[in-house]
């Protein structure tokens, strides 16, 4: 197998330029994927990680994920394709800024703070582990993730369609 | 590959995803940069559970969550795109800005 | 991956291998549509031969790596998900979370159909790429929650260790609704027979040449993995009395591919708003009831 | 020369070719797929996957542009093959013992390959009123969109948005479709917003279905059961069974020839009827593919009653709902006409409208 420290910094410079990408790139559709390819480079990191269930899990959601996404990016955008030269930003300068500072926070927080050493043993099935706990102590995140999901469908469905709330009023 | 490299690559997706929500104008555009945030925060909480506390599967819930929160975050967001898109004919955050104070 | 050491071999032979699959749907498609007499092994051939020879069609303004990439990720797709897949009992990629990885590489069916779809900026194909959303949201939640319910009756995601837990009853027997409802999901996913709607939509309708090859050739492989994906899921893996275990996962493989393109070819194609519906409204609570069935006489 | 001539040598030995239907050609194009079946040479469904082109007729003016430039899409190696309206079978056969040699001389289509090296399709005239090398749309009101084509404008659509409306025309040369009909279409999406209908002509009348007067009965009665096969192959075909259209045309020609064995054909029919799946899709389609299956068994049936007086057929008052007969009693609901095509596709789905299209047989 390739040596897990090549195939991190692989996947981690993947993940970073497709980011980056994302916002460089013209076409709406190119920056849509670029953004799928950073997620399957995060996906691979958590492989690296051995946590496979959750790795394959975000690779799967992504691709989901970014398909609608790119959907309704043809729907909407003006130029999706890209062909007509625009620019849709604003205060690009400004926004550098900050992302800069922040990112330099960050990095020198990471690297000055000393973080606690490993405490116990990573069980031989993480995703057993995941498992029992969701079921078990967790029990209520996963009650609150459901009721979450729930109250979304009905809110965009709500939000999207013609209607509105007090049915086919207008 | 130790735990401060994890969290740097997490930091810098941030960053990238900070960026881009700030600086575009479209708000599909903005949800993408969300969405590149709560992916540095997922990198950030499998190298937690990898580097700090593999026995306890706190890090792999909070992976869940942030998956989760992603999804939803995306479907909230292009309901009210579309319902943006059908009152004002715009998609852009310039022209969403009335509540601003 | 915490798989074992892999035989170097099998990264090669798995492409073989599923390239014969994939020439083994061609010829039943030929057999189905035109019967016997069409020298129906020579067809899928020399059309092959036709494709590799040609010169690539090119649109106006097209987006070419968007096109390339969407007709290299649908092969590419089939062959990530022959990966997990045992042959009489060993994977090539002996993963914990065979099945989630397994659907991974099928839904990455939807990127190529949508990339396909957009890449040569022409009308047709765009409707059919897009479209292929709807459809494939419809059909690969039945999907999941099948292999869900193939997971919960084997007690375990890896794809070896479902094959082992139906030693006794197979799952096509113990959830045959499971077993029927996948392989409706498995040939819409690769939207095959009655599913082909992207295809009335004229999806690849401006590929030619290679491009086309990758793309045709890769739909058949797709629909190849997901027949010898039943075999582990719910025909017992290799088990069976006489011949070895890899012999046995073939036979029921080419069976189950024969089941799936001849029972299409018998069927018009359903127009997609109609079946949508059903989909919705049939395939997905039949599929969680049998889920529960399951979960309760496990 | 390599592997590449092989290639093109082993893929020439079994041609993949697009037959255009034009009106004024149906005994051509008839005969045209009665020998492609003979030699296992199955029609493929859209012109770039195909390497033959077979013009069945003498298109009109307006018609030949229309495949010319579908002609100019045609990837090499390819051929192009324009049949009279009135070729015999011999000469048809003649015409595809033709191609396979021409396909297979790999240097004369390298040169075609090159000629046609990779020019995308140039935007219609009226898009770009533009010298060919600078590529960009000058003319035309809209400003001049990337490559001469101006970017889509916006309509509302049937959910309060405003989107994009593309204009594309169906048609006239496409697989399981009338011959020399254009319809051209708004699209939404996959929705149609507006159909406008347009017969392109043909060179010549199309006689070949008619049923002329004094012909025998058992003829005529052949002919009638040909014509309702031939729009149910059309019509299988685009409601996505091949297998079952492939059977339907296969019928079609065993009447023409006399060759055909009844209880075969009433089988067939049957099972057409009794597909549920077909119905199902036929919903919110005029089901005349239901009185197209009733033509061919009550006209089967007439067969073999005795000697009726030719003059009952001829205006055909007891005939089946043949193009004389066409108002008859019983004759099952009538699909719209080509004219009346247009309102009944607004509001469709791009696969209904294709079915909404074959459901009508204006022989």
């Amino acid at each position: 197998m390739i040596p897990a420290t090549v195939l991190f910094w692989a996947l981690a410079v993947g993940a970073v330029a497709g980011g980056v990408a994302v916002f460089a790139v013209g076409s709406m559709a190119r920056a849509t994927f670029a953004l799928l390819a950073s997620f399957l480079c995060v996906g691979g990191e958590l492989l690296v990680l051995d946590l496979d269930y959750l790795g394959v899990l975000v690779v799967l959601m992504m691709i989901m994920e970014m398909l609608v996404m790119a959907v309704f990016m043809v729907m909407f955008m003006m130029n999706p394709a890209g062909l007509m030269p625009m620019s849709m930003v604003h205060n690009r300068w400004g926004a550098l800024g900050i992302s800069g500072a922040v990112f330099a926070a960050l990095a020198a927080g990471i690297v000055l703070t000393p973080w606690p050493h490993r405490a116990g043993r990573p069980p031989r099935d993480p995703t057993r582990a995941l498992g029992l706990a969701i079921m078990g102590p967790k029990m209520p995140v996963m009650m609150g993730i459901g009721l979450a999901i729930l109250a979304t469908m009905i809110a965009s469905v709500v939000l999207a369609t013609r209607r509105g709330r007090y049915g086919d009023a207008e | 590959m130790t735990l401060e490299t994890f969290l740097l690559l997490a930091a810098a997706l941030f960053a990238v995803g900070l960026f881009g929500a700030l600086s575009q104008q479209s708000v599909v555009m903005v949800m993408m940069g969300l969405e590149l945030m709560v992916n540095g925060i997922v990198v950030a909480g499998a190298a937690f559970w990898h580097y700090v506390a593999p026995g306890a599967a706190d890090g792999q819930v909070l992976v869940l969550v942030a998956v989760s929160v992603m999804a939803l975050e995306m479907a909230v967001g292009f309901a009210v795109v579309t319902a943006l898109f059908r009152a004002r004919d715009a998609d852009t955050t310039d022209e969403a800005g009335d509540l601003r104070g | 991956m915490s798989g074992e050491r892999t035989p170097v071999w099998a990264v090669v032979a798995l492409p073989a291998a599923v390239g014969l699959l994939a020439y083994a749907v061609a010829v039943f498609d030929a057999v189905a549509v035109e019967g016997m007499r069409g020298r129906a092994f020579a067809r899928p051939l020399r059309r092959a031969a036709l494709l590799a020879v040609r010169q690539r069609r090119t649109t106006l303004a097209a987006d070419r790596l968007l096109l390339g990439a969407g007709v290299a990720v649908l092969p590419a797709a089939a062959l990530l998900a022959a990966l997990v897949v045992p042959v009489g009992g060993v994977p090539v990629v002996a993963s914990p979370v065979g099945i989630v990885w397994f659907n991974a590489a099928e839904v990455a069916t939807w990127a190529a159909a949508w990339l396909v779809g957009w890449g040569p900026n022409a009308a047709f194909s765009l409707v059919g790429g897009y479209r292929f959303l709807a459809q494939g949201l419809a059909y690969e939640l039945p999907h999941m929650f099948v292999l869900i319910t193939v997971a919960v009756g084997a007690g375990s995601l890896d794809l070896t260790a479902v094959a082992a837990a139906q030693r006794h009853l197979w799952f096509a027997v113990q959830m045959p609704v499971a077993f029927a409802l996948y392989l409706v999901s498995a040939s819409a996913l690769a939207f095959w027979g009655p599913f082909a709607h992207p295809l009335d939509g004229a999806l690849g309708a401006d590929l030619s040449g290679a491009d086309r090859l990758l793309f045709l050739g890769g739909r058949c492989a797709m629909l190849a993995v997901a027949g010898a994906a039943a075999v582990p899921l719910f025909l017992g893996g290799g088990a069976g009395p006489l011949l070895p275990a890899p012999v046995w996962s073939l036979v029921k493989t080419l069976a189950v591919l024969a089941a799936l393109v001849f029972a299409g070819a018998r069927v018009p194609r359903l127009r997609m708003d109609r079946f949508l519906a059903a989909a919705w409204t049939v395939l997905i609570p039949v599929a969680l009831l049998q889920l529960l069935v399951v979960a309760v006489t496990r | 020369m390599g592997v590449r001539a092989r290639l093109a040598r082993y893929a020439a030995g079994l041609p993949a070719p697009f037959v255009v239907a034009v009106p004024g050609g149906a005994r051509c194009r008839v005969a045209v797929e009665a020998e492609l079946r003979r030699r296992g040479w199955t029609p493929v469904a859209d012109p770039v996957a195909c390497d033959a082109l077979l013009v069945c007729g003498e298109p009109g003016d307006e018609l030949a542009a229309a495949v010319d430039a579908v002609w100019a899409g045609v990837p090499a190696p390819r051929v192009r093959v324009d049949l009279p309206s009135r070729a015999s079978a011999r000469e048809v056969a003649a015409a595809l013992d033709g191609l396979v040699p021409v396909l297979a001389d790999v240097p004369a289509q390298r040169a075609e390959a090159a000629r046609t090296a990779a020019k995308p399709w140039p935007p219609p005239a009226e898009h770009a009123e533009h010298d060919d090398e600078s590529g960009h749309g000058g003319g035309g009101m809209e400003m001049g969109g990337p490559g001469g084509v101006a970017l889509a404008s916006r309509a509302p659509d049937r959910d309060g948005l405003k989107l994009d409306v593309l204009h594309v025309p169906l048609g006239p040369v496409l697989a399981w479709w009338p011959a020399g009909l254009r319809v051209a279409v708004t699209l939404q999406g996959d929705v149609v917003q507006s159909a406008d209908v347009e017969l392109l002509p043909g060179a010549v009348a199309e006689t070949f279905w008619d049923v002329p007067a004094g012909t025998p009965r058992r003829a005529a009665a052949r002919r009638r059961a040909a014509a309702r096969l031939d729009a149910l192959a059309r019509f299988l075909g685009a409601a996505g069974w091949p297998a079952r259209a492939a059977e339907a045309a296969r019928h079609r020609d065993d009447l023409l020839a006399d060759a055909f064995r009844e209880a075969r054909v009433r089988r067939f029919a049957r099972s057409v009827r009794r597909s549920r799946t077909l119905r199902w899709m036929a919903r919110g389609v005029p089901p005349s593919y239901l009185a197209w299956l009733d033509d061919v068994e009550t006209t089967l049936a007439e067969l073999h009653e005795p000697g009726e007086d030719p003059a009952a057929w001829r205006n055909g008052e007891r005939g089946s709902c043949a193009r004389g007969g066409r108002d008859a009693a019983g004759c099952g609901e009538r699909g719209p006409g080509f004219r009346e095509l247009g309102e009944s596709l607004v509001g469709v789905e791009l696969g209904t409208a294709r079915l909404i299209v074959a459901s009508v047989d204006e022989r």
